[in-house]
């Protein structure tokens, strides 16, 4: 399946649940999917045999301060069939919260831990969500745009 | 002719106008022993430095590698100034430690294995005491390091060292019984458990190993084991454990944990020596200019060697793999060779 | 000097022994009870009895105490808990304990035993004269027969006794054995 | 903001730990985790009732520097996320800026990273197999692995002058043409190296020993490691084709003949089976590509000041030496990344340590961390 057929396909599939489907200029099929049916879409993609996203290769956040929002990106790639999709979901920046993907891919524990370590982004239902890199006690998030470290000055009383 | 049995008596002959010139005659009973465990020590604390040496090359030319060449020739002064460095490093100590098991931990691990060198004949009548019980009291004695590794778990008040005391204990015991059942055949066919005793019954007959080679077989597997040496280093696994036991020791008393197990192995090779492989016998009646203790000597470094072969060359078992071993294939096997042994024993007319 | 030697081995025996029953550390106690193993093996060379001392120390200090350290530190934290000395039931053993001790009294009063003049002649002495007085010495050779033949009467005894230790352990590894269920 | 997030944090609370639990620490400083990754093992005698692996101790937050930092500049970085294989993530982060770009390499920087990646394979995987051996109680074996991972060193420093971050690939090439006398060398190595990997597998593959501390133990099954992420080799253990080589081709890799080494069992024992597999379909690769490298330019003419790249979105993958390295990259039409993420095979492969642990001893934790092939800069970077 091209990534053409296949944007073709999500589109008529998930109709009112996709924000935008498009190709990127590196060939890239990009969906971004409404908040309220992220879930739902995640698992058709993977569930679905015409699809068969089983593994999802990556998943992160990209900070947009000006529009207010924190992008929460996935990669899915699938196995059997050799295809690759990026999906999108934005958030709230004042007010970042997702939902788990956790109980569609396993590997979504860590990643989601990292972007909530890095970005704060809270994602609901989420089994175990800590800080995974940054220390415990640790009251920032470092890969946010505005973020200005005065960390390693230890100040004078 | 040079002989053990020659050097010995001329040297006690010497002690003895020694003690007569300072008056001392009298407490010759006691001041034999001390001095023959004062040469023991002696032998032994060069000996180990020897071994230390040895194992550092043999590991180095097993896995393609020079191996300590700088200190002395052909480096082989490189333990004197490890241990020197042992010896005057910081004495770091955990500070919840329990003080005194703590302190008599190491004590006791180079004592309990150090007496059991006292038994062991390098040459006929070259021995500090030809003990009647002599093999029973090799493995008597030394399962007193049982307690010092207990006691070195217990109070370093680290989780892995304890964890490394449990495994010791479990695994020591274990393997105490496939020894002990493996020694067992040897004592039905010589009728004795004297060491020098067993050597005399090989001079008449062939060695015990022709007779007996799963009983070797099955000694030099629970020594390994009893001196916890790899591939059955379990209470020291470095890569699980750190350093086991050891753990929170430094400096001397680290040294002495290491010079304990350096000793469980002389002490077990030579036991096998004795045993099994003739002692101070020389292979064939014409080589029997060489001097005995010269015999001893060769055949322990080729069993170390062979020690030391499989350190290098075995990963390390699991605990539970170990304990299968132990119970499931060497002591089955080990009573089965008993029972060969005592029925052949019975036909065939040999011993009682 | 001999009998130097035997109140020393005595006071040592004694003093763990109180220790051992004493000490509100546990892993003390079982070092202290270790070491009275070791000094009753002591008394039995000082008797003469190579073997028994040799098999007192392979068994009471290399496997019991042992297991009895192994136990201490399975069931308790590391070194964080004192045990208490005495509990409701001290009077009831020293009971015991003094009831255990007329009987020893009484049995060593009945019992007859071979005295020996010089009791450490012959832990000193060579093996080649120790063997030529095997009246005064347990040999391990005579050991064998005595407790195997039949004719003297510990045989059965002997048979017993291994039948009761094995089914001791039979039912210990029942008891171990986790349910498979 | 700050607050009503803290609020949701969730602290490591060593009280939650029953009080029949031993929890020991693995780590931070343990001489069998490969760096400072810690582990906090809940015991229940020697089996691990629970394995809480503790990132972060080797976090240098290399993707806050990439965003602040130029695309070439951050090639420097890329050493540093995985030391033990840099060649493979320097190339990941070329191939996704040049396809942010849409530029090309000439062939022979092509070919030329081909060679470079696949000796940068073997040497990882020699290091691997030393420490997994030495893991499980054998030293020797890391010895063996270290004296022909030194002669493949050689050849990086003949060529980049590096022996460890070696900054070589480029975005749009290579950093340099590599010697003449590079060709016959890397031959005459690959000939004295294939006959080394049977003297490997002599001392370990079937040892008993080895056998029993590795077989069935630390079973990955197909469906789990899919579902974990877990990636590369050790998911190849598991039978399940995911070699990016095979499933996206980049490089020239559709061009060269290669077979993807699968194993079915998914226990420790198949994934080093694997990786030495791996080993001789890279020396087979690395000959191959020696045969096809033709002379012509090693870098396309960029300008000196490198022309910002839109802005766009990549998410580019390669297969390194531990599995799929995926790089994803937000340009925003300035000359610095906007976002800049390393999808790195050693995290995810960690995520499954837990699963795989659950019940068997604490030995067994060494086994199968070694197995996976886990490099703490990568899980942390």
């Amino acid at each position: 399946m091209t990534n053409e057929e296949l944007k073709t396909k999500i589109e008529s599939d998930f109709k009112d649940k996709v924000l935008s489907a498009t190709i990127s200029a590196q060939k890239e099929l990009i969906v971004v999917v409404k908040p309220e049916s992220y879930l739902f879409v995640c698992q058709g993609l993977r569930d679905k045999s015409e699809y068969a996203f089983q593994h999802l290769s990556c998943q992160t956040a990209v900070d947009y301060p000006k529009e207010n929002k924190i992008t929460v990106v996935c990669h899915l790639w699938s196995y059997k069939y050799g295809h690759q999709i990026t999906i999108k979901l934005d958030v709230d920046r004042a007010n970042p919260k997702a939902p788990t993907l956790e109980n569609i891919w396993k590997s979504a524990n860590w990643f989601e831990r990292e972007v909530f370590d890095l970005y704060g982004v809270i994602f609901e239902g989420h089994s175990d969500l800590r800080r995974i890199m940054m220390p415990e006690d640790y009251t920032k998030f470092p890969l946010r745009k505005d973020f200005a470290d005065d960390g390693f000055i230890i100040k004078p009383n | 002719m040079l002989s053990g049995e020659n050097i010995v008596k001329s040297v006690s002959d010497l002690l003895h106008q020694l003690y007569a010139m300072v008056g001392l005659s009298a407490f010759k009973g006691v001041l034999d022993p001390i001095v023959a465990a004062h040469v023991m020590f002696g032998f032994i604390s060069v000996f180990v430095m020897f071994l230390v040496w040895m194992e550092r090359k043999v590991s180095a030319h097993m896995q393609s590698r020079i191996g300590p060449n700088r200190v002395g020739i052909f480096g082989l002064l490189q333990t004197v100034a490890d241990a020197i460095k042992l010896t005057i490093k910081e004495d770091i100590k955990p500070v919840h430690r329990d003080k005194i098991p703590y302190y008599i931990a190491p004590i006791i691990a180079f004592v309990a294995t150090f007496a059991g060198m006292v038994v062991i004949p390098f040459d006929k009548g070259m021995v500090v005491q030809d003990l009647n019980i002599g093999l029973l009291y090799i493995i008597a004695i030394t399962s007193f390091t049982v307690i010092a590794i207990l006691s070195a778990g217990w109070s370093s008040n680290n989780k892995f060292a304890l964890l490394g005391g449990f495994r010791s204990a479990a695994q020591i015991v274990s393997y105490e019984v496939p020894l002990v059942l493996s020694l067992v055949p040897v004592i039905m066919m010589t009728g004795t458990l004297r060491l020098g005793g067993i050597v005399e019954y090989q001079s008449q007959n062939h060695w015990f190993v022709l007779y007996q080679f799963i009983a070797f077989f099955i000694f030099i597997t629970s020594a390994t084991a009893e001196a916890n040496r790899a591939p059955f280093d379990i209470p020291e696994a470095e890569s699980e454990l750190i350093g086991g036991f050891h753990t929170e020791y430094s400096g001397v008393k680290f040294a002495m944990f290491f010079l304990g197990e350096y000793i469980a192995v002389i002490v077990s090779s030579a036991v096998a020596v004795t045993v099994f492989l003739g002692g101070w016998l020389p292979p064939f009646a014409f080589l029997a200019f060489v001097p005995g203790f010269i015999w001893f000597m060769i055949k322990l470094l080729l069993v170390i060697y062979l020690v030391m072969a499989f350190r290098w060359t075995f990963p390390r078992l699991r605990v539970d793999q170990l304990m299968d071993f132990g119970w499931k294939v060497l002591i089955p096997v080990a009573i089965l060779n008993i029972l060969v042994t005592g029925f052949c024993v019975l036909f065939f007319g040999k011993g009682v | 000097m001999a009998n130097v030697l035997f109140y020393l081995i005595a006071g040592v025996i004694i003093g763990s022994a109180f220790l051992a029953i004493t000490l509100r550390n546990l892993f003390h106690c079982a070092l202290f009870l270790a070491l009275t193993m070791f000094g009753v093996s002591g008394i039995f060379l000082y008797l003469n009895s190579e073997f028994l001392a040799a098999v007192q120390v392979l068994i009471y200090v290399g496997a019991v105490t042992v297991l009895i350290i192994f136990g201490i530190m399975l069931t308790r934290n590391v070194m964080d808990e004192k045990t208490r000395v005495m509990n409701g039931q001290v009077f009831l053993a020293l009971v015991v304990a003094a009831a255990m001790m007329a009987i020893s009294f009484a049995a060593m009063n009945k019992s007859v035993f071979k005295t020996n003049d010089h009791p450490m002649a012959a832990v000193s002495a060579s093996p080649d004269q120790s063997q030529a007085s095997p009246s005064t010495h347990t040999d391990v050779y005579s050991l064998g027969p005595e407790l195997i033949r039949p004719e003297k009467g510990f045989a059965f005894a002997f048979e017993f006794v291994s039948i009761l230790l094995l089914s001791a352990l039979v039912g210990a590894i029942v008891i171990a054995r986790k349910d498979p269920a | 903001m700050t607050d009503l997030l803290l609020s949701q944090i969730k602290v490591n609370d060593e009280s939650q730990f029953g009080t029949d639990d031993y929890v020991v620490n693995l780590g931070p400083q343990h001489p069998a985790t490969h760096g400072v990754l810690r582990l906090i093992v809940k015991l229940d005698g020697e089996t691990v009732k629970e394995t809480i692996p503790v990132l972060g101790y080797l976090h240098r937050s290399i993707e806050k520097i990439c965003e602040n930092r130029t695309y070439p500049q951050c090639i420097t970085y890329t050493d540093r996320v995985d030391y033990v294989s840099a060649m493979s993530v320097n190339l990941a982060f070329a191939l996704a800026t040049e396809r942010l770009m849409g530029l090309e390499a000439p062939p022979r920087a092509q070919w030329l990273r081909m060679i470079f990646v696949e000796l940068q394979r073997l040497a990882s995987h020699l290091l691997w197999m030393g420490a997994f051996a030495g893991d499980i109680g054998a030293l020797t074996p890391f010895l063996y692995g270290l004296r022909e991972r030194e002669r493949i060193l050689d050849l990086f420093e003949m060529t980049c002058g590096q022996r460890l971050t070696y900054n070589y690939i480029r975005i749009g090439g290579v950093m340099i043409d590599i010697l003449p006398e590079f060709v016959p060398k890397c031959r005459a190595f690959l000939d004295y190296f294939e006959p080394k990997i049977a003297e490997y597998e002599d001392l370990l593959t079937y040892n008993p020993i080895f056998l029993e501390r590795t077989k069935g133990v630390g079973v990955i099954t197909p469906e789990v490691g899919i579902n974990a992420g877990v990636c590369g080799p050790s998911l190849r253990g598991s039978g399940v084709s995911c070699d990016v080589r095979k499933q996206q081709p980049y490089l020239f890799y559709d061009q060269v003949k290669f077979n993807e080494c699968l194993e079915t069992a998914g226990d420790c024992w198949s994934r080093y089976k694997v990786r030495m597999r791996e080993l001789r379909e890279s020396v087979s690769l690395i000959r191959q590509c020696l045969d096809r490298l033709e002379p012509g330019p090693i870098e396309t003419k960029l300008p000196p000041v490198l022309k910002a790249p839109p802005a766009s979105e990549i998410y580019s993958r390669i297969e390194s030496s531990r599995g799929e390295m995926g790089i994803y990259l937000v340009g925003d039409g300035t000359v610095k990344p906007w976002k800049c993420k390393y999808r790195c095979a050693s995290f995810n492969n960690t995520y499954v340590l837990d699963q795989l642990t659950r019940g068997w001893k604490i030995a067994d934790i060494m086994a199968v961390l070694g197995s996976l092939d886990m490099i703490v800069p990568e899980v942390d970077r």
